[in-house]
């Protein structure tokens, strides 16, 4: 396969899976003709038509709700929903329908579907264009949340959450959608399986754990680091929920010190919970405390679209906080 | 296409009837119902009654947490559930749907399981009372946020259409429902689709104390259909047999492939909105007495009565029938017992994850 | 009471037009507005126009980060603006509304600083371009998330009627934004309340790419009225006087007491959805170059000059001074310079909390 | 005053704030004739009429939503969420229009708002009508967020919120509605700080933290562990956002172990971000990891009502924890 972008990489997957299940549908705000509005549905239209690719009316609960009753009834549904910003409609039939079906019936009814969203900032849209919510969706018992950072992954995740028997939300950092190429296994099931962190580097002197866009930030913190002569380890959680807690643990009881990058909102956030659990887990082995560096406390603004992001300058104060503690 | 045979017009601005009060056929077209099928249909009626009044009594004892009483609902729910091939077509209910499951054919002792939380509700003593559902059955699960199954029911019924199934999605709520947005999303995407469903609404007029005029503008709710390119058709819902046949166009229509439609039938609830609540704070009690005078169940047997296929006799046998039913229902779903404590942990995903086993060890060490 | 004059039926099937394409004045009423009003109109669409089409070049140019097209709707806009009281009434607008809060009464500046995101904005550099408001002229706030302000929107028209102020709430939007569960709970909401309030649909057929009969079920958007209780009038939204003499007669009855109602202007959107798409995926040039004739700037430009209000020395002068107002403002936006960085910590809340205080030191040192 | 419940606290002090100020309007499902599903807007109908006492439509969009346009207009709603459960179809307005207002117009427009909301399990409700969703108010900027656990703050609270120039999500623990009655002060200024927890009890062994429902669980422990001769130091947050950083870490600085009660679901909670915080700032201090005793990460049960709950014996055995560390 050539080298793809990651946005290239879902539509390709998305394309994968729908030639090996029939049961694949998709659909969304201009999923169609258009090809999304990022074109990660591009070409599916023209190859499988309008009743496997589904322009729906501009309505989350819509689509959301319409892809419950569609798995309930055997399809296999990937939603798209435009911007992450914009699952707040849809909201309750994330909470109330697709993370309770199972539960509330006993396991007679299930939800297999997929709930794939462009989420996160840096893209110059203003709040409504920019949030990173999974949060919310992790707070939420009955969903498992991915939030790949790399076309590999991304191609990885998106299949083993399209063939997982729960619902799934699939989330995508929009600005790293054409960030890079990357060439991609031929492997048409190349699994990523729900649930591992991936290790990015290997080193001992401060474990730095991201996720998804952030991930961008990370590395260029890290790399900074290494050029200073320290050794970062440094993980992609991958997984929001389940998140991967013991090759999280595992790295900071070995290393001693952390530092938790996430552009999301810092309050009763998935990286307050990463870092509760170090800290219920691991006090003694902590030879520093495990900071966050966070997305401010405030909706997300237009004016300091790249400020507002935890970059390589903040990432690295907290590095320096934890090696000087 | 072209439809075969239509009996009924949508957006009539009277409620379509095909009985009187009094138990006359007053229908321009011929009744098709065998005598069989007819008394089926009176007998469901008094089984949901009886099933409604004995979980009133059970939640007064304290063995039911909440009931939600559906008596003058029944004809509606009945010709509801006659319309449909049972077990092919889907329904998603409605927590005051009790006569509906029950003539779809959910055995009593699952439903009455359910209401008590006892081992043998298919549910797994998962959620409050009235919120029945039947894998087996097509019978989708119920949830309490009103109008969240509008969506779902939605996209099952272009899931039929898309698969080329000859199955309909009956879908069931009540008029406050229908200012939810859900509501409007559902129908709205249904109906773009042309996706085989009926949308039915049980119309008591009520949203527990909020009457219909402060709910919408709109004097009714089949007119609701104009915005979604569908038909409305109005139908009095005391009425059984009106209900049956305006639903069995409805289910055929969609089945055929003309689409969606909207039914209205309008019915009264003669209890208070749950056992958690005083009526008498909102509504006279004159009006509900002349509602309960125009009973659905009394309006079908006096049409049987009047055809020679029911007299007296047969309502005590009828009886002494369901209310068997019922106490064995009962002494069923209470001998099935309790849960087991560790099923909280169970379903919440398809295997129990890590961090739930840990979690299900602090409670049970 | 009772309507004083009413020129409109609501629920017409075609939509409702007083002058020709060739600009002829086709009503069965006569025209009260006068010379001055009329050219104002005029000018207000040359305006509309002119900072479009200035916005999409400085988009290309990197100087604005995106850009929404409203070509083509500057006859619906000017006739809403028109048909209101300038900083009485409010406006919740969307974005695609250009036209219509300059109209209003807008600076270009605050226009244009908001789109740049220069401190120039009164707004502070909070949201993306086409985001204007006016606390001055009562235009609230547009959010991004579609239909997420027509709930708002009967809120303030039911403040309105409730404080007994004469005030009128106007609410704009696209066909697609029907289909959001927001609208119908905002637009019922108003309706059951019988508030001041008139519902302006821009209706260009298109959501982005999505076509209006994948959007809804419907034919229309005024139909929808229906649902709602309300009068559903259908316009020719290419023709400004017909969009004003509606919208002014649909917030006249708001204002005296008569309640809400559902207008649909019938527009196009000449440009893609906006500067990030390419429309030419999903709709054919011909198509656009039919609409295009219809502009609806031509066509009131024809009824002036037929009247003799209006010649080529008048359009080049109105030209040249609409381009100085652009310039002008451009140059004051910019002129403005950046917002100060710290400002993204305020206005969260009344008060700086304690905890973005320090998150503030973080960023800032 | 005479001794009042919670919920008839909630009652008077509406009618308090209704009297003082023409501009407080109450609305939502059945708070008119009805007085509301639990009476907490008894009466009031009977006394402002239909002006200013509204039963809404059966939405919660259209509740919360046309709350942002009567505070944008002047008004001061308080609107009613019957059951906290119900909210998800109103979060976009909460999320998109209320928490953003004041932010996106520069301070143009605001909403100064109340949406109060009875939340909490233990009535046998079933996963509907017994969630605990503060940690996704918590997570959204621009929202405060408050959940009183006794009559006395439930009126102090109400009245700093109503008065408040910023939106306040008001949170109910309906399963003490009438659990006690309180005598209250006549003072019709009694204001309780929004931001302000309370001290319950002081102690030096452990520091319990809680607010909300779980407060009841949270008490009955701490007396529990008073007769077995232990001193507890007991924090009730009453406010979420913003909460009280200086009063819990002051104590936990100087009690060394803490264990952190909510009924809500772990993942992500409100806890969790205390929890960080503890151990962000207070690592050193700590003589044991700072432990969390929720709700779990399931959806709320039925059959299990009350096992869900952190009950007394969890709490207990959290406490042995730490104290044995
Ligand atoms: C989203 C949501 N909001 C509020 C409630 C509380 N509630 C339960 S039933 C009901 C009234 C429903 O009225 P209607 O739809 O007319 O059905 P009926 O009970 O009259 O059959 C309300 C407000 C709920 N269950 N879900
Ligand atoms: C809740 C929400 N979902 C999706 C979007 C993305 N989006 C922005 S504009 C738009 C189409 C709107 O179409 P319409 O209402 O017809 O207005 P038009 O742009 O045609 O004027 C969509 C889907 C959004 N802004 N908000
Ligand atoms: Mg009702
Ligand atoms: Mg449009």
């Amino acid at each position: 396969m050539s080298a793809l972008t990651m946005v290239q990489t879902i539509a390709r997957t998305l394309d994968e899976e729908m030639a090996r299940d029939d049961r694949v549908v998709v659909l969304g705000e201009d999923v169609g003709k258009r090809g999304g509005v990022f074109l990660a549905t591009e070409k599916l239209f023209d190859k499988y038509g309008p009743d496997r690719v589904i322009d729906s009316p501009l309505s989350e609960a819509a689509i959301i709700g319409a892809a419950v009753g569609m798995a309930a009834h055997g399809l296999r549904p990937v939603a798209e929903i435009q911007f992450a910003d914009y699952v707040y409609p849809g909201f309750d039939q994330l909470v109330s329908q697709v993370a309770k079906l199972r539960y509330r019936s006993g396991g007679q009814f299930t939800a297999p579907l997929v709930v794939r969203m462009p989420a996160g900032g840096g893209v110059k849209g203003g709040h409504h264009h920019s949030q990173s919510p999974e949060a919310h969706f992790v707070h939420t018992a009955g969903l498992k949340v991915v939030f790949p950072s790399t076309p590999a992954d991304a191609r990885g995740l998106l299949k083993s959450a399209i063939r997982d028997d729960d619902p799934v939300v699939f989330m995508e950092p929009k600005r790293l959608y054409r960030a890079v190429k990357e060439e991609l296994p031929d492997d048409l099931d190349a699994l990523v399986p729900i649930g591992k962190a991936a290790v990015r580097r290997v080193g001992d002197d401060v474990v730095l754990v991201s996720y998804g866009g952030s991930m961008a930030e990370t590395t260029r913190a890290a790399d900074a680091l290494v050029e200073q002569g320290l050794s970062p380890h440094v993980i992609d959680l991958r997984s929001l929920a389940p998140w991967d807690e013991e090759t999280v643990l595992e790295a900071v009881a070995r290393v001693g010190r952390v530092v938790l990058v996430s552009e999301a909102p810092k309050s009763a956030s998935v990286m307050s919970e990463v870092a509760a659990t170090i800290a219920e887990e691991l006090l003694d082995q902590l030879l520093a405390p495990p900071l966050r560096v966070s997305g401010f406390d405030t909706p997300y603004p237009y004016a300091q679209d790249r400020e507002y992001l935890p970059g390589p300058a903040r990432i690295m104060r907290a590095v320096q906080r934890v090696l000087d503690y | 296409m072209i439809l075969e045979s239509q009996l009924f017009q949508p957006f009539t601005d009277e409620p379509i009837a095909v009985t009187s009060e009094s138990g006359e056929w007053i229908a321009p077209f011929e009744l098709d119902l065998g005598p069989d099928e007819l008394r089926r249909m009176y007998q469901d009626m008094l089984l949901g009654r009886a099933v409604d009044e004995r979980m009133g009594r059970l939640q007064r004892q304290g063995k039911v947490s909440f009931a939600a009483p559906s008596g003058g609902h029944e004809g509606a729910q009945v010709g509801i559930a006659h319309a449909m091939r049972a077990g092919h077509d889907w329904l998603f209910p409605y927590y005051r749907d009790v006569t509906l499951p029950l003539a779809i054919g959910v055995p009593v002792v699952e439903f009455v399981a359910q209401a008590m939380g006892t081992a043998a509700d298919p549910s797994r003593a998962r959620q409050m009372p009235y919120h029945p559902s039947s894998k087996a059955l097509n019978i989708f699960s119920a949830a309490s946020p009103i109008a969240s199954h509008i969506p779902p029911a939605a996209g099952c019924a272009i899931s039929m259409k898309l698969r080329g199934t000859d199955q309909v999605t009956v879908c069931t709520f009540g008029d406050g429902s229908t200012s939810e947005g859900d509501w409007h999303a559902g129908v709205n995407f249904a109906g773009a689709q042309g996706a085989p469903i009926v949308f039915a609404c049980q119309n008591n007029r009520y949203a527990i104390s909020v009457g219909f005029e402060k709910q919408t503008g709109s004097d009714s709710i089949y007119t609701k259909a104009h915005a979604y390119g569908m038909p409305g058709y109005f139908v009095d819902g005391m009425d059984a047999l009106a209900s049956y046949y305006v639903m069995r166009e409805a289910v055929q229509r969609a089945r055929d492939g003309f689409g969606p439609a909207l039914v209205e039938l309008l019915v009264y609830r003669y209890g208070g909105h749950s056992t958690a609540d005083d009526d008498s704070r909102y509504r006279p009690r004159a009006e509900v007495e002349a509602w309960r005078k125009r009973d659905p169940i009394a309006r079908l047997r006096r049409f049987l009565t009047r055809k020679g296929l029911w007299d007296e006799a047969a309502e005590r046998e009828a009886e002494a029938v369901v209310k068997a039913q019922v106490d064995d229902a009962i002494a069923q779903a209470q001998a099935a017992g309790d849960v087991a404590l560790e099923t909280m942990f169970e379903d919440v995903l398809a295997e129990v994850p890590e961090r739930l086993v840990k979690q299900r060890s602090e409670l049970l060490g």
